[in-house]
C-alpha cells in the first residue's frame, strides 16, 4: 500500500499526525468521487472516537445517499424510513437518555417528506444532533429537485431550472428551525475546503457535546456538492457551491446556546 | 528555526481521484496519477513529495478518508 | 395479586401496557381510541414504571417512534383506529422488514375514508394480509372482552419477541369503549437486560449491531424474504389459537372473531333453542389462521356462516382452509352497526334452511 | 337474570356515570356486566346516552337495541328511545323539560322528578343519584349496600366525602318516583 | 396517427397520461418510478396541453392532491412504488370513500421495509385486497409490456370514471425500466366538461356539491358501504379481462400477471416442446379476479401453478376461484430476482410430475 | 318565531340592518354553544356573499369539528384527511386557478399531523387561503393536548397541565409561516368581540382578495376558545383565552404584502 | 338629534344560550331566558327593549347566527 | 432468430446509449427488441450494464441471467459476466484497464481496443460506437442503415450534427476488432 514513501524516514508512527479513524470501518465508501458525504461520515466518526463515546452512541441513517452509512461507522445505528429519522431517534433518546444520539439526513429527506418529523423534534426540544446534508438535491435518486434546490437550479425534475412560480420557493430550513424554542444550536457549515472542515468538525462536536445539557436540539447543517447530481467535476461542483450555493445558505452560527445570533 | 516535513500515504486502491486533495494541498504537492487503479480512477500521489509539510489538509478534506499523514520537525 | 376493575377496554389496555412492563407508548388522538393515551397520561406512568409515554405529531411520527424504541430491544406499543393505522402502513412494513417486535392496537371504526367513529371489523384483510408493502405479517390477536384487551397486550409482546415481529391487536370501537370488569395482572418489572440484536450501544466484545430492511442485493434480499416466511411457517405451526362453542354436534358452523364471536355465542344459543344444532369457532389469532380445525369441521358440518362486521373480508380465509368442502357463506353488517344475535339466527336460517 | 338498560339524556345530566354506579354496583354482587356508552365528537349539550347490561352469565352484545329498561331524562331521548322498550318492560323518566310524556300502552311507565328535587337538595350533580334511587326502588337489581361500594369504587378518592349525600340522594329517589301507567296485563 | 417509439415503460406511462388528455399528475420521486415525474418535467406538458405537473413534497401530499383534483371532475393521475404507496393507504382510502375517479401507478419494488429497488409483484395484496381502511375496492390493472404501460392510462381513466372508483396500475421494477417498442395513441384533448358531482363552484342552477367520506349515521354509512359494494359487484360483472395461451387442450395451466406472465409465455412454450401440455392463464383485471374462467379451466386440468414474483400472494385469489376443485401450488421469486421460463418448467414439473 | 318585537314598527324589511347571509344554509350547526367556529364560518360566508363569488369558490374542510363545514355553507366543498386540506387546495387552485380556494382547519389539523403540507404549501406560495382557527387543543376528539396548547395548559392528554420538557413547546405555527417567502398575508385575529370580529372579517376578505394578486398565500389565524375542551363556560373561556392565550398568540398582522411588519 | 332605536330577533330554537351576546351588547338589551328551548338551552331574549340601539354588535358575535337586527332613525 | 446481449462497463462509458441504438436499429428493421439496465442509486464511477434482446418474436422475459453475447467494458465486468455467456457465444472485450483476460475456452473471444482508439480519433463520446461496430462486425445482426437510423432516432435532435462522426466510429470498430480466441468445434 505504501506507495510514495517519500522521504522513507518521515513515515515513522511516531510521526503519524492523521489516520482514518477507528470508528470507520474498511468498507469503501460508495459514494461518488469528491461527495461531501463521505467527509462528514468521517467528521462524525472522528468526534465519536475523540470523546471516547463509541459504545454510548446510537445513529440514525436516512433515506438517501447516506443510507449506507452504517456500513462505514462502527457503531450501533438504526436505518430510518424516508424523512422519520428525527421520530426515530426522539424514540431512541427518550427510552436511553444517556445515549448519544444523532441523526443524519439529506435535503430531500429532512426538509421535504421528513417536514413534519424535523420540525416536531426541532419544536419538543429533543436533546439530539441533527446532522443535514443539504446538497440542493435528490442524490441517491437520480438528481431531482429539493426542497432546497435553488431557484434557475437544474435537476432531472427541474430540467429547464426551477421556476419558482411553479415549483416553490426553495426553503432555508435550517433558518426556520431555528425560530423554534426547542433549538439550542442551529449552524450551518461546510467540507469543501480544509478550513470549513476543522470547523464543521467543531460543531458537530458541540452538537454531540450539547445532548449533555439537554436544552434542546442541536442542528448542524452541512452545504454539500452533489456532483453528480449536478453533473459537474468534484472540483467544479465545489466551486458551483461556494459561487451559488453559499449566497442563499450562507455558512455561519444561526442560533448559538438558545439565542439567534445578531440578528440581521 | 524548527520547520516541518511531511509525508503522506495515499490507499491508492481506495482512492477516487476526486481531486479535492490536490486543491486543498497548500505547497501544491499533489497530483492525480496518469494510471487508474483497478476501480478506473486516476488516483492521487505525491509528485512533489519534497514540498509536503505533514499540514494534513489534504487528508482533512479527503471524502474518503484515504490520506496518512506523518510529520517530523527538521532543522531547516 | 390480581386486582378487579371495572374498566374500558381502552383502558385495560394502557393499564396492561403499564403492568406488562411496557418501555414505551407512542400514539396519536383518534377516536374511538384516545382513552389509551389519555389513561397512560393520567396514570404518570414515567413515575409508576419509568415508562416514555409520548404524544407523537402524528401516527407516521407516532409509528417510526415505535420502530426507533423497539429496535433499542424496548417493549414499546402503539395505539390508532382505522384511518391511522392506514398511516402507519409504510412504518410496519419498516418494522416487520427490519424484524421488530413491537404491539400495534387498531381499534377499528367504519370505514372507508373518514366512515364513521362506530366499531367494525373492516380492517382484516389489511391487518390480515398486509396493509403495506413487501410480503410480511403481523401476528393478529382478536379479542372479546376488556378481560382479553388486558390479556392479549402481554401476551402480545411475549409472542412479537419470541418470533421479532410486529404484532397488531385487531379490536374494535365496542370493545375499547364498553366497560367491563376486568382482573388486571399484577405489575411485571421492565426489562433490564435487552436482546442481543438491539441497538444499545456497540460495546468492544461485540460487532456492531445495524437494524435496516435494505438490502440492496437481490439475492440477499429473497434470502431474507425465505427467512421470514420460515418464521411465518414456524407461527402457523405453532402459534395458532381459536375457541369453539359446542362444535361437537354442530350442522352448522358459525366463524367470528372479537365482538361478533361474542355475539355469535348468544345465536348459538338462540338456535339450539329453535333445534338448530350451530356451533361456533371463534379464531383468536387471525393470522396464523386456524385453517386446520376449520378444514376438520369443515368435513362435520353441512354449512358455515361467517359473521363479521364488514362485508366480508375473513371469509376468504375460512374459504381458503374449507378448499370447497361444505358452502361457506358470509353475514355482515357495516358502517357502525353491530349485528343482533337474532340477526345471525336469520342469516343462518335463510342460506341454510330455506 | 339479565337486565338490559339504556340511560339517556343530555351530557352533563351524569347519564354516563348513574350507568357506571349501576354497573360496578353490580360487580359487588358478583355479576357481569357492561357499560357502553355512545360516543362520538365531545359536543356541549349533546345528547349522551349509555347502556348498562347486568347478568348471572357472560354478556354477549353490549350493544342492543331493545331494553328492558329506559331511564330517559330529556325530550330527544324520549323521541328516540320510548319505542325501544321490550313489551311489558320499564320507562322511567323525568318529567322536567318533557313537552311529550310516554304513550306506550305495553310497558310500565313511571315518573322521578330528580331535576326538581336536586333543585331542593341544593345539589345539581347529584340529580343522576335521584333517578337511580328511583329505578331501584322499581327494579331493585343491586342491593343498597353494594349500591354504597358503587359510588365508593367509582368516585375518585378526593371525592369520597359526597358518597353520604349521594346515598341521600339514591334514597330520596326511591321516595319520590311514581308510577304513572302499568299495561293491562293480559 | 399512432406513432411508433423506443421507450421506457415509465416514460410510456408519462407520454400516455398527456396524450390521455390528463389533467394533472402529482408525485414524489423513488425508484424504480422516478422517469414518470422527469419525464413529464421535460415534456413541459403545461405547454403542450396545458396538464398541471407538480412534485409534492410527499407521497401523501401527493395522494391528497389528486383528491383535490379528482373532486374536480379532473383526470388525475400518481405514481410511486411500493414505499410510497404504503404512505398513499389513507389517501387511496379517503378517495375510494368519496368516490373519485383517479389512476394511480405502484411500480412494484422488492420489500418489505425499504427491501431493494428490483423488481417484484409483492405488494398484490395490498393492492387487491385494500391496504387501507374500510371495505373498498381498487380496479387493478397489471399490465405486461411497455405499450399495455401505455395503453392503460387511457383504459384507466376510462374505468375509473365510469365507476367513479380509483384505479391502480400495477407493474414493477422490471417494465418501468425496460425500453421497448410502443405505438403511442393520438393527443386526446382535455375534458371541456366535468362530471356534475363535481366541485367546479356552485352554480345557481343547482346545489352544492360536497365531496366526502364521512357518514357519523351508522345507518347511512352502511348504506353506502352496500351502495359500493354494488360497485364492486358490477364491476366483477362486466369488467374482468384475461388473456389465455394454449389453454383448450391444457394439462397443466399456469396463471400469472404482469412480468411474469410474459415470462410464462416462453415457459409455456419450452413445456410443450417436452411434452408437458402447458397453458397459461393471464389476469389482466387482478380486481376484478378473472375467477369464472379459472373455475372453468380448473374443472379441466390436472395442476394449477401460480407464477409470482412474491412468497405467493394471488395463489389465494386462485385457490379461491377454483374452490378445491383441482391442487393449486405457487412458484415465486423474490428480492428484485426474477424468474427464468426455464425455473418455472422445473417447478411445474416439481409440482406435479414427479 | 318573532319572540320579541320590542317596537313593532322597528321590526320592518325597510329597517332590517342585520340578517344571516344567504351563504349560509339553515341547518343547525353542531358546535357547542359559543364555539368560534360557528361565528368564522358566518365571517367567511359573508365575505363570500359580499364578494358574490358563491359559484367561485370551492372550500375544504378539515378533521376537527369543523369537519362538516360543509352542512352550513352553501358553496362546493371537500372533505380532506385530517391535515392534508393544503395538499388538496394546492390541487383544486392549480387546476381551476380562477376560482378562490379557502381551507379551514383547527390547530391539530395545520399544525401537528399536516405540518409537512401547511409548510410546504406555504413555501410554493400557493394562490389559496387558509383560514387557522387556533383553539390550542384537539376539540373534535375530546379536548386532547394540540401543538398549540399553552405551556401549563390541561387537556385530556396532559391532565396536569402542559410539561413543555416532556412533552414539547406550544408551537406558533403562524409566526413560522410569516418567515416564509410564498406567505403574501399573514394575521391573527380573534372572534370574541364585536371589533375582533369586524377586524377578522376584514382579514378573511382580504385573504380572498389577495387570490387575484396571485402573490402567494394568505393565513388568517382566528385564536378561538374551546370552551368544551377548556371545561369552561363560553364566557369564561372567552375571558381566559384574552388572558391567557393572547399573550403568547397576539392579535395582529404578521406579514402584510409580503413584509413582515414591524420585526421586533 | 336623529337617534337610532332598534329591536332585535332571536330566533329561540337555533339559540344555544351561550351568552355571548349578553356580554356583547352595549346597552345591556340581552338576557337569558329562565326557561329552555326543546333543545334545553336558556335562550336569548331582549329583557330591555327600549335600550336596543341596532348596533347589530350582538348579531356579530353570535356564533350561531340567529340574531337578526332591525334599526329606524328617530328623533330624540 | 433471439440475440440476448449484455454490454456492462463503467458508467459514463456510454454502455446503456450503445443499447438503445443497437435496440432502435432493430426496430428499424422490424423487429422486437428490450432494453432492460441495471439500475439503481446513480453513483458515478460505479458501473453500468444493460441487456438487449433482439428478436423477431415477442420477448418474454427483458431479464435474463444467460447472454448469446457479452460486451465488457472494464474489469469488474469481466469478472462479473465472463461467466454468463453461453457455450458457443461470443465474448467481445475493451482490453484497456483489463487486468485478467478471458479464460473461458467453450465461448468465442474478441477485442476491440475502442478506448485507444477514440482516443486517436480524439472523440472519447464516440468509443461506444467504435465497440459498436466491432460487434456489428462480428454479429451483423442490424443492417448498417438500420444503425444509422437508430442513431438518428436515439440522438436528440440538436446532436443530429453528430451522426457522421458517430457513423464513422462504427466503421472504424468493425475494422479494428479481432478475434482473439475459437474454440474447438466438437
Ligand atoms: C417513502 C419513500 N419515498 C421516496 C423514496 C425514494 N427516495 C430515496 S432517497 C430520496 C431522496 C434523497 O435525497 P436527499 O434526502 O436529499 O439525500 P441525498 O441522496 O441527496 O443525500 C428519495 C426521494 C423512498 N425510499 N421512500
Ligand atoms: C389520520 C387521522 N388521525 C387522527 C384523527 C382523529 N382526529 C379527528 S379531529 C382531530 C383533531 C382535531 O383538532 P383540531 O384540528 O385542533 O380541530 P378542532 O376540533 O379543535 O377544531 C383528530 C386527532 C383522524 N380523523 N384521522
Ligand atoms: S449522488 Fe450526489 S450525494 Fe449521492 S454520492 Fe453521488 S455526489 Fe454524493
Ligand atoms: S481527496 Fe482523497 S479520494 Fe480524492 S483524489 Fe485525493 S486522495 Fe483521492
Ligand atoms: S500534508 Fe499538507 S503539504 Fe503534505 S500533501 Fe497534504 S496538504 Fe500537502
Ligand atoms: S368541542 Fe370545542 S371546538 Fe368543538 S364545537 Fe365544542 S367548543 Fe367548539
Ligand atoms: S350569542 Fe347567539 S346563540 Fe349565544 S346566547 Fe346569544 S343569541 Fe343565543
Ligand atoms: S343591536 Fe346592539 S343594542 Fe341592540 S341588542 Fe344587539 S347589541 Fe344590544
Ligand atoms: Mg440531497
Ligand atoms: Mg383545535
Amino acid at each position: 500500500m505504501v506507495e510514495n514513501t517519500g522521504i522513507s524516514d518521515i513515515v515513522k508512527d511516531e510521526n503519524l499526525v492523521y489516520q482514518k479513524t477507528k470508528v470507520l470501518t474498511d468498507k469503501v465508501m460508495h459514494y461518488c468521487p469528491g461527495c461531501g458525504h463521505g467527509t462528514a461520515h468521517r467528521l462524525i466518526a472522528e468526534v465519536i472516537e475523540e470523546m471516547d463515546i463509541q459504545a454510548g452512541t446510537i445513529g440514525v441513517t436516512p433515506v438517501g445517499c447516506a443510507v449506507l452509512m452504517y456500513n462505514y461507522l462502527d457503531i450501533d445505528m438504526q436505518e430510518a424510513a424516508h424523512g422519520r429519522a428525527p421520530a426515530v431517534a426522539t424514540a431512541i433518546k427518550r427510552l436511553m437518555p444517556d445515549k448519544y444520539v444523532f441523526t443524519y439526513q439529506g435535503d430531500g429527506d429532512l426538509a421535504a417528506i421528513g417536514t413534519a418529523e424535523t420540525i416536531h423534534a426541532c419544536n419538543r426540544g429533543e436533546n439530539i444532533a441533527v446532522f443535514f446534508i443539504n446538497n440542493g438535491i435528490y442524490g441517491m435518486t437520480g438528481g431531482q429537485m429539493a426542497p432546497t434546490t435553488l431557484s434557475g437550479m437544474k435537476s432531472s425534475t427541474s430540467p429547464y431550472g426551477r421556476d419558482v412560480q411553479m415549483m416553490g420557493n426553495p426553503l432555508k430550513m435550517t433558518e426556520l428551525v431555528a425560530q423554534l424554542p426547542g433549538t439550542w444550536y442551529v449552524t450551518r457549515q461546510a467540507v469543501h475546503t480544509p478550513a470549513s472542515v476543522r470547523k464543521a468538525k467543531k460543531a458537530i462536536r458541540q452538537a454531540f457535546e450539547n445532548q449533555k445539557l439537554k436544552k434542546g436540539l442541536s442542528l448542524v447543517e452541512i452545504v454539500s456538492n452533489c456532483n453528480s447530481g449536478w453533473k459537474m467535476s468534484p472540483v467544479e461542483a465545489n466551486k458551483w457551491m461556494v459561487e451559488n450555493m453559499f449566497p442563499f445558505y450562507p455558512p455561519g452560527d444561526i442560533k448559538l446556546e438558545g439565542k439567534m445570533v445578531g440578528k440581521e | 528555526m524548527a520547520k516541518s516535513k511531511g509525508s503522506i500515504i495515499v490507499d491508492k486502491e481506495r482512492c477516487k481521484g476526486c481531486e479535492i486533495c490536490v486543491l486543498a494541498c497548500p505547497t501544491g504537492v499533489i497530483s492525480l496519477a496518469r494510471e487508474v487503479n483497478s476501480k478506473g480512477y486516476h488516483f492521487a500521489y505525491m509528485e512533489n513529495p519534497e514540498a509536503c509539510t505533514g499540514c494534513t489538509n489534504c487528508a482533512v478534506v479527503c471524502p474518503d478518508g484515504v490520506i496518512t499523514v506523518y510529520r517530523k520537525k527538521v532543522n531547516a | 395479586m390480581k386486582e378487579l376493575k371495572l374498566m374500558k377496554g381502552n383502558e385495560a389496555i394502557a393499564e396492561a401496557a403499564i403492568r406488562a412492563g411496557a418501555d414505551a407508548y407512542f400514539g396519536y388522538p383518534i377516536t374511538p381510541q384516545s382513552e389509551i393515551l389519555e389513561y397512560l397520561m393520567a396514570e404518570k406512568p414515567h413515575e409508576r414504571t419509568g415508562m416514555v409515554v409520548l404524544q407523537a405529531e402524528s401516527e407516521i411520527a407516532a409509528i417510526n417512534m415505535v420502530y426507533g424504541g423497539a429496535a433499542c430491544g424496548r417493549k414499546v406499543i402503539t395505539s390508532s383506529s382505522s384511518p391511522g393505522i392506514s398511516l402507519k402502513q409504510e412504518g410496519l412494513s419498516y418494522i416487520a422488514g427490519s424484524e421488530l417486535p413491537c404491539v400495534v392496537v387498531n381499534v377499528v371504526r367504519g370505514g372507508p375514508g373518514l366512515g364513521t367513529i362506530q366499531p367494525a371489523q373492516s380492517d382484516y384483510f389489511q391487518a390480515v394480509k398486509g396493509g403495506g408493502h413487501g410480503d410480511y405479517r403481523l401476528i393478529v390477536l382478536a379479542p372479546q372482552s376488556v378481560q382479553e384487551m388486558a390479556d392479549f397486550v402481554d401476551l402480545g409482546f411475549e409472542l412479537a419477541f419470541k418470533y421479532r415481529n410486529p404484532l397488531m391487536i385487531l379490536t374494535d370501537g365496542a370493545l375499547g369503549q364498553m366497560m367491563e370488569k376486568v382482573w388486571l395482572q399484577e405489575q411485571k418489572p421492565r426489562m433490564k437486560t435487552f436482546p442481543e440484536w438491539a441497538t444499545t450501544g456497540k460495546t468492544p466484545d461485540r460487532e456492531r449491531n445495524i437494524i435496516t430492511s435494505l438490502d440492496l442485493d437481490s439475492a440477499e434480499q429473497e434470502k431474507f424474504n425465505m427467512k421470514i416466511q420460515e418464521k411465518y411457517r414456524k407461527m402457523e405451526a405453532e402459534e395458532v389459537r381459536f375457541e369453539t362453542t359446542d362444535t361437537e354436534d354442530a350442522e352448522y358452523l358459525l366463524v367470528a372473531y372479537g365482538t361478533s364471536a361474542r355475539i355469535c355465542q348468544k345465536s348459538v344459543r338462540l338456535a339450539r333453542d329453535k333445534g338448530i344444532k350451530a356451533g361456533l369457532l371463534r379464531p383468536v389469532t387471525l393470522f396464523p389462521f386456524p385453517k386446520k380445525i376449520l378444514s376438520e369441521l369443515a368435513g362435520k358440518v353441512r354449512g358455515i356462516l361467517t359473521v363479521e362486521m364488514s362485508t366480508g373480508q375473513m371469509v376468504e380465509d375460512v374459504r381458503l382452509a374449507v378448499e370447497g368442502k361444505v358452502q361457506v357463506e358470509h353475514y355482515g353488517r357495516m358502517g357502525g352497526i353491530i349485528p343482533s344475535p337474532e340477526d345471525i339466527v336469520d342469516a343462518l336460517g335463510k342460506n341454510f334452511l330455506k | 337474570m339479565t337486565e338490559e338498560i339504556i340511560i339517556a339524556g343530555f351530557g352533563g345530566q351524569g347519564v354516563l356515570s348513574m350507568g357506571k354506579i349501576l354497573a360496578y354496583s353490580g360487580i359487588m354482587q358478583d355479576q357481569e356486566v357492561s357499560w357502553m356508552p355512545s360516543y362520538g365528537p365531545e359536543m356541549r349539550g349533546g345528547t349522551a346516552n349509555v347502556t348498562v347490561i347486568l347478568s348471572d352469565e357472560p354478556i354477549s352484545s353490549p350493544i342492543i337495541n331493545r331494553f328492558d329498561t329506559a331511564i330517559i331524562l330529556n325530550q330527544q331521548s324520549m323521541d328516540k328511545f320510548e319505542g325501544s322498550v321490550k313489551a311489558g318492560g320499564l320507562l322511567l323518566y323525568d318529567g322536567n323539560g318533557i313537552t311529550r310524556h310516554p304513550e306506550r300502552k305495553d310497558i310500565r311507565v313511571y315518573r322521578v322528578d330528580a331535576a326538581e328535587e336536586a333543585a331542593k337538595m341544593e345539589s345539581a350533580r347529584i340529580f343522576n343519584m335521584i333517578v337511580l334511587g328511583g329505578f331501584l326502588k322499581v327494579k331493585p337489581l343491586v342491593k343498597i349496600e353494594n349500591v354504597r361500594k358503587g359510588i365508593a369504587e367509582s368516585l375518585p378518592e378526593r371525592h369520597h366525602g359526597l358518597i353520604p349525600l349521594n346515598e341521600k340522594a339514591v334514597l330520596r329517589g326511591m321516595e319520590i318516583v311514581k308510577q304513572v301507567f302499568e299495561p293491562e296485563t293480559k
